[in-house]
Order: C-alpha cells, then structure tokens, then sequence
C-alpha cells in the first residue's frame, strides 16, 4: 500500500482534521463531519488489523528518526483491540447523539469529539513515554470540557473536580518521565523495556509509583474514584457513554502497557505489587455495586456501576504471569462493558428524555412503551453480570480459569460476588420498568423517542453479548502480543 | 478525621519529598546521551538551533499534538460558558497612548523572535506569546473589543495554522512518515509551519481573554 | 553540586509543595495555582536532572517548551470554569458538592421525616 | 560563587512558591505566582535554557499571570463585600 495511506497515521489525522474543521464550521455540520470521519477511521482500523495480522504489529517513525531520537507509533493486538472498539462505539454513539441532540447541541460537543478520538487514537499507538503525556492531557482536556458541556452548576461542579483529578494524574506521571529521562536518559518505551532492570535506582521506583498512580488517579480505581460519578453522572448522556465506555480504558490501557512494558521488571522483582491494584479492584467492585444498588438517580446507578466494572480491569494483575489467559480476560472484559456500559448509558438516556424523570423510580412502567431501550438496558445488564454467552460471561471465565490456574481463589470469590451485585442493580430497574404505572393511568403517553436512539443502544447491547459468541479472532490478536 | 486524613497526607508528602531527594541526588548517570544524537544529526534538520531541531523535526510529532491542546482548552471555555466582558470605560487614560507606542514594538519583536528560531534561542511559541500580548495590552486599551464566540475570523485563523501543520504532515507521509521532511526541504517546510503556527497559537492564547460572552448576558 | 542538580532537588521539592497545595488547599484559584507550582517542579527535574553533568540537552529543554504550553491551555479551561461556577453559585471552592444523587435523597428523607 | 548564586535562586523559587501557596489573600498569592515565574525564569537561564527562559517569561509569567489576575478580578468585581483568601 502506498504509504500516503498508512491506515495508522490516518487514525490520528482524520480525528484532528473533522475535529478541526467542526471547529471552524461552529457546530453548523458537526453530525455529518463526524459521521463521516469516525466512518472513515473504522476502515482504517480495518486496514491496519490487515496489516497487523500478516506482520504481527506494524510501526511508524514519526519524522522518520529511530529511537531514541524519534518518536515510535506502534500497533500490535493490544492497540488493535483498543482502537477498534473506540471507533466502533464512538460511531454508534455519534449517530446516537446525532438524534439526542435534534434540537440544540451543547456548545463545541462534536469538535471536542474529534479531538477526544484523536487523543485516544493518538494514546493507543505511541510508544514513546513523553509522547504519551501529550496525548493523555489531549483526552483528559476534551473529556473535561465534554463533562462542562451541560453548563449548568452540577455539571460545572463535576468538571472542576474532574479537572483537578486529571491534571494532577497527569502532572505526577510527567514527574515519573522527568526522573526517567533523567535516569536514562531517554522515553522510548521500547528501549526502556530493555534498559530497566530490577536493580534500577530508586528514582526509576519512584517514577513507576508516580506514573501508574497518576494513571490509576485517571483511570478512576477506589479510592480514586470520587471524580466519576458525579462527572459521568451529570453529562449529557452520549458524553456519560463515551467517556464511561472509551475514557476511563484509555488510561487503563496504557497502565497495563507500561505494567507490561517498560516496568516490566520492577513489577516481576516485587510479586506482591501485583496485589495492590486487585485488591483495590476487589473493594471497587464491591463499593461501586453497593452505591449502585442504593442509587437514586438512573444515571449515578450506570455511573457507579462503572465504578464497580473497572475494579475487574485490575483483578487481572496478579494473573499475568500464568500466560495469555488473564491478559484476554482484561481485553475482553474492557470491551465487552465498553460496548455494554455505552448501551447502557444511551439507553438511560432515551428512558430519562422520555419519561422526563432521572430517577430510577421514573422507569416504572417504561416496558410498555420503551420496549427496545429496555431490553437494550436488559441486554447490557446480561452482560455487566457476567450471563452467558455475553462478552461479560466469557471475560469472567477466562478470570476464573486464570485465577484458578494461578491458586488465586480469592478472585474467584469476589468476580462471582460482582455478578450477582450486578444482577441486583440491573433488576432493580427491570423490576420496576415492568410493574404497571399506579394511578397515573390518565397521564398521556409520552412521545415516541426517534428510531435511532433505541436501536442504536440495541446495537450497542447485542454487540456486548455477540462477543462472546465471536471472540476467538480478538482473542488470538491479544494472544499474539509480545509485551 | 478530616484532621487525621489532613496530616497523613503531609506526613506522606514529606515521605515522598525525602525519597525523592535521595533518588535525584545519588542518581548515576545516564546510558544514554540524546545531546550528542541531536548534535549529530542537526545538519539534516533543516535548522541550525538544536532545540528547533527537536521542537519541529525530530520530536515534532508532540508539537503538532500540543497545538492541539489549544484548540481543546478553547472548546472547553466554549462549552462551559465564556465569561462576561470586562466593565467598559475603567481603563486608564494612559493606557491607549502606552498601547499604540508598544503594539508595534511587540509586533516587531514577534517577527525578529520568529525568524531567530531557526538559528538563536527564539520561535514560534515566543513569538506567538509576544503576539497575544500585544493583543491583550489593545483589549485592555480598549482599541479592540471583545470576539462573540460566532465570531468566524479568530477561528479561521487558529485552525489555519493548525491545519497547514496537518497537512504538511499528511503530504509527507508519501515520504514515508508522519512530517518526515525530505532534508533538502526541511529547512522551508519548517519555517511554513512556523509562521502558519505562530498567527494560530496567537489568536488561540488572545482567545482566551478576547473570546467573551455577549453583553446582554451579563 | 552542578547547577542541573540544585534545579533538580528544587524541582522535586516544588512539585511535592504544589501536590500538597492542590490536595489540601480549598479555594479554586489556590488549587490552581499550586498545580502550576506543580509542573514547573516536573519541568526542572526533567532538564535539571538531564543536565547533571553541565551539559545543555535540548531535548528535554523544547519537553519543558511543549509542557509550558500545555500548563497554559490546562490554566485557561481551569480558570474559565472556577469563573463560571462562581457566577453560578457565588462560590470559590468546591468543598462539600456532593454528588446530587445524595442531595436528592437527603431531601427525600427530610420529606418522609416532615410527613410523619 | 555560581553555586552559591544557584543555591540563593533555588531558595527563592521554594520561599515565593510557599508563599504562594501560604500568604492569606489571593490577589498577592497572584502577585507572588508571577514573581515566582520571574525567579524561574532566572533558574532557566542558569541552566542554559534560553528557549525556555523567554518562554518561561512570556507564557508561564507573562499570560498565565494575566489570566490569573483576571480571574481574581472577576472574581472580586461580584462580591465586593466578600473577605477572600479562606484557604
């Protein structure tokens, strides 16, 4: 292929380049710049798994210079995977908000779109550890300004103290790349992979403890969590979608890569760090489903769930060892909630617009005449609790069978405990959604929501479950990937 | 407890700040020395001012990126509400007649600024800082009113530069690279992106004091 | 001690002020102030500490370039939105905004309690 | 006698950052944020960083200081009656 068409550098071009042009068009053609664009960056995905499948993983030097000169971007398995459900969600959410927003679009929403994907894009294929600070205060910036979209004081609230959160992970991980330029001077991450070893100084500890702190601050792990409720809670909901579904992976993605990576042999040398993050992972999974059961509000129900789905992101840590098993059961749990939480969230949109009521007690009755958002929620929820054949269900197997293998039954425990809180949280709004309206019979049905936003989220939730059942190829991508 | 969670958290931070002055102080050198690749390379940068070489060639990447940033932070106070205009008709006097007198200056001193970079400390950036000075200093003065957000000129003028950087980007990707510059063209293309960033990365930091909610809103 | 490593341990201990100032410190402007102090102490450790040894390296030092830029950016949104919740609410901080599921429920309760 | 220079700028920058952080009005947290971007600048151009330096003065000094200053007056001009600095 001729290399003006690098389906990598173009997954980061054409984000900037809508993004920029919604800009200028001041939110006049935003639905059809993004439509388009996002379009166009699924078949870059495509092309670029072509490549990676016949090759392994496929590299880009930015400005032609090697390391540790240059700037390496770089796609394996792992990448791929990433990359894909991003723009898989972001096109059924952009068609989503689309309709949401019929008539009027919050101030920027579509550009900042843009620059949040190119940020994400951006983040999946650097290899280079300063690089990579850029692109994390690119998503963080636009996710923030997403959340502040609402304009109102609660969204205001939520996207200051979702700022401070983000600002200061990112300040403490570009302390990290500080002491480790200075250290080796370099951020290659590949080169790092190669130059730390488990008699690193004590700064090159420090840097570790900073930049995967800093990254769990981002990625909203208890007792760092505080930040997202309120911010996914509060935003629009096709914000609350992308950010719960794509953000928060985002910077879960490059935590397991530098785990994986460059600290590689700070974290072997110590077996018990890998402790840490499944324990706080464990007590996320328990709190978050615990706030979600008692939640008032539908949308804070879907945000602490969140909450409680990203402890299982770090269960796997302790795990890795045993082989490729606990690796596809991260992968594959991030992307089968990523597809579940955006139909959730999308789903509880059309149910809050249409019964105009964002409590949990508003669904009641929303079965007779939401039938396709409810059963998307129901769909999402098969998924969140871990029922076959959803994506969920098989994610938690592999877990199982990894923990099993590691003699790690603790993980065991508390993966089937999450399911069944999950199961609590999602009947709740079941139960409710199908019991008959009391005494407000003479209420006038409400409006019929566009197609769009039922299906949408349908497409979302079947994907969730579909996974399950076609996940061999995904599962022989992560498989391929050499850390 | 709020008191007990307040000195745990000082006691941690005087643990960090101890260790980490430990680890910088006794920290042995570095295997690898960038100082030197950078030197070596420098005569096929296209500049002859080694951090311009890393800013716009070698790492460039990360400043195409960080215009970027900008462009967010701008979207960002769009999204949220831009704040009201500042009360007309408070300025000081002497402002306009010091405004007129220093404008120009400033003006002169962004172009020396941005020509310099390519052989002197000096650059866009500083160039553009010194630019979106001169525009604060004519708002305060009053001589320039405040931008509406619909306004198109500013957001013309800050994608412009932005998008030329993406477009020479895209163009040499045919020479096999995201702004891979052919060495013999380095030198020019540089100095394109340069300018082009130099009025965007202006009019973008002026914005965030000039862009301001209509009047009525207040 | 070179001048690279007096700026780096001055760089350290300058981010562990603003970290400390940005989690234990109440008004907004503060905060925001302290996570400046915050990246500039990033900034000198990354050249400080790559200059140990007296020698310029212009790669961290056009780092420090872009991270200048991105402090700016993040400051400007920070700033617009500690404004904008001000005008909305007359306040400067953002201690004790719960999250308005609780207010909510909270309400509720002193209803049910107002009832009985 | 560079050292001892070097040793002196580094004591300021902590004392006028501290200050920053610690002095009860903001409006002089402001002014000491902008003298603490002014001392840095100096530590940039001891450390051989020109680039920085002028960057330093005109961003980091120069319009973070001005935005800041501007915030603090809005922030004052619709509470006139308000004390500030309860941090």
């Amino acid at each position: 292929m001729s290399p003006l068409l690098d389906p990598l550098a173009w997954l980061i071009l054409l984000p900037l380049l809508w993004a920029t042009l919604a800009f200028v068009a001041a939110d006049r053609h935003g639905p059809a710049l993004a439509l388009a664009g996002i379009g166009a960056q699924l078949l870059c995905v495509i092309a670029l798994a072509g490549d990676v499948a016949s090759h392994g993983s496929n590299g880009h030097l930015a400005g032609g210079w090697a390391e540790p000169l240059g700037i390496r971007l770089v796609a394996d398995g792992l990448s791929l995977v990433m990359l894909l459900l991003t723009q898989g969600v972001a096109l059924a959410l952009a068609l989503y908000a689309r309709s949401y927003f019929s008539r009027a679009t919050p101030p920027a929403f579509w550009p900042l779109t843009g620059f949040l994907l190119a940020g994400m894009n951006a983040l999946f294929l650097s290899g280079d550890l300063f690089n990579l600070y850029v692109t994390l205060e690119l998503v963080g910036l636009a996710a923030v300004g997403l959340v502040a979209a609402g304009g109102g004081a609660a969204q205001i609230a939520a996207a200051l103290r979702y700022l401070l959160a983000t600002l200061v992970g990112s300040g403490a991980y570009l302390f990290g790349v500080a002491l480790i330029y200075g250290s080796y001077g370099t951020v290659s991450a590949s080169l790092l992979g190669t130059l730390i070893t488990a008699e690193a100084p004590l700064a090159v500890w420090l840097a570790g403890g900073l930049m995967l702190t800093g990254l769990l601050l981002k990625t909203a792990l208890l007792p760092f969590h505080f930040w997202l409720p309120p911010a996914h809670g509060g935003a629009p909901a096709p914000v609350s979608a992308l950010l719960s579904a794509l953000v928060v992976k985002a910077s879960f993605y490059l935590f397991l890569r530098l785990w994986l990576g460059p600290f590689a042999a700070l974290t072997e040398a110590l077996p018990g760090l890998a402790q840490v993050p499944a324990a706080l992972g464990a007590a996320a999974i328990l709190w978050g489903s615990w706030r979600a059961i008692r939640a008032d509000r539908l949308k804070m129900l879907v945000a602490y769930s969140t909450v409680a789905q990203l402890g299982y992101l770090f269960l796997i840590f302790p795990l890795l060892g045993t082989g490729a098993l606990a690796l596809q059961a991260g992968i594959l749990q991030a992307t089968a909630h990523g597809l579940a939480k955006a139909a959730m969230f999308v789903a509880a949109g059309t149910l809050i617009k249409v019964g105009g009521s964002d409590r949990v007690l508003g669904v009641a009755g929303a079965a007779a005449h939401l039938p396709v958002s409810l059963f998307a929620f129901a769909l999402a929820g098969v998924t969140l609790m871990g029922l076959p054949p959803s994506g969920g269900f098989l994610a938690k197997w592999l877990l199982i069978d990894a923990a099993l293998a590691a003699g790690q039954p603790w993980i065991v425990v508390v993966a089937l405990s999450g399911g069944l809180l999950a199961g609590i949280y999602v009947f709740r709004v079941l139960r409710l959604a199908f019991r008959r309206p009391t005494a407000h019979d003479d209420v006038p049905l409400p409006q019929r929501p566009a197609a769009l936003l039922e299906w949408t989220a349908f497409a979302l939730a079947a994907g969730s479950v579909l996974i399950g059942l076609g996940a061999a190829p995904l599962l022989a991508l992560i498989a391929g990937v050499q850390p | 407890m709020k008191t007990l969670w307040r000195s745990l958290t000082v006691i941690a931070l005087l643990g960090l700040a101890a260790a980490l002055l430990v680890a910088v102080l006794g920290l042995p050198p570095a295997p690898v020395k960038l100082a030197g690749e950078v030197a070596a390379k420098l005569g096929a940068s296209g500049v002859s001012h080694p951090v311009t070489a890393v800013l716009l060639n070698f790492r460039g990447y990360d400043t195409f990126l960080e215009v970027a940033v900008l462009i967010i932070a701008l979207l960002g106070m769009l999204a949220a509400g831009l704040p009201p205009p500042p009360p007309t008709g408070s300025r000081n006097a002497m402002l306009p007649t010091l405004a007129r007198l220093a404008v120009p200056l400033m003006v002169l001193a962004a172009v020396y600024l941005l020509w310099a970079g390519a052989f002197r400390p000096g650059g866009a950036f500083q160039a553009a800082a010194v630019l979106a000075a001169a525009a604060v200093l004519l708002h305060l003065a009053e001589i320039l009113a405040p931008w509406p957000r619909d306004r198109r000129g500013p957001r013309l003028a800050i994608a412009g530069g932005f998008l030329l950087f993406l477009a020479i980007a895209a163009a040499l990707l045919a020479n096999g690279g995201l702004l891979r510059y052919p060495p013999e063209h380095a030198g020019l293309l540089i100095v394109l992106i340069e300018s082009g960033l130099t009025v965007s990365l202006a009019v973008n930091l002026a914005a965030f004091f000039l862009l301001r909610a209509p009047e009525e809103q207040r | 001690m070179s001048a690279g490593l007096i700026y780096a341990a001055t760089g350290c201990l300058l981010f562990v002020l603003g970290l400390g100032g940005v989690l234990l410190l109440k008004a907004l402007l503060r905060r925001i102030l302290a996570f400046n102090l915050m990246g500039s102490g990033a900034f000198l450790v990354l050249v400080g500490l790559a200059q140990r040894d007296g020698t310029p390296d212009p790669v961290p030092q056009a780092m420090v370039l872009t991270g200048i830029v991105v402090a700016v950016a993040a400051t400007a949104l920070a700033l617009t939105l500690a404004r904008r919740w001000h005008a909305l609410t007359g306040r400067d901080d953002i201690a004790r905004v719960r999250d308005t599921g609780l207010q909510i429920r909270r309400k509720a309760n002193d209803r049910r309690k107002a009832a009985r | 006698m560079s050292t001892a220079f070097d040793l002196l700028l580094a004591a300021a920058l902590l004392w006028s950052a501290w200050r920053t952080l610690a002095t009860p009005q903001i409006g002089r947290a402001v002014i000491l944020f902008i003298v603490f971007g002014l001392l840095l600048t100096l530590a940039w151009a001891r450390l051989d960083a020109p680039d920085i330096a002028l960057a330093e003065a005109a961003i980091g000094a120069g319009l973070t200081g001005a935005l800041l200053l501007d915030a603090v007056a809005a922030l004052r001009a619709r509470r006139p009656d308000d004390e500030e600095g309860q941090s």
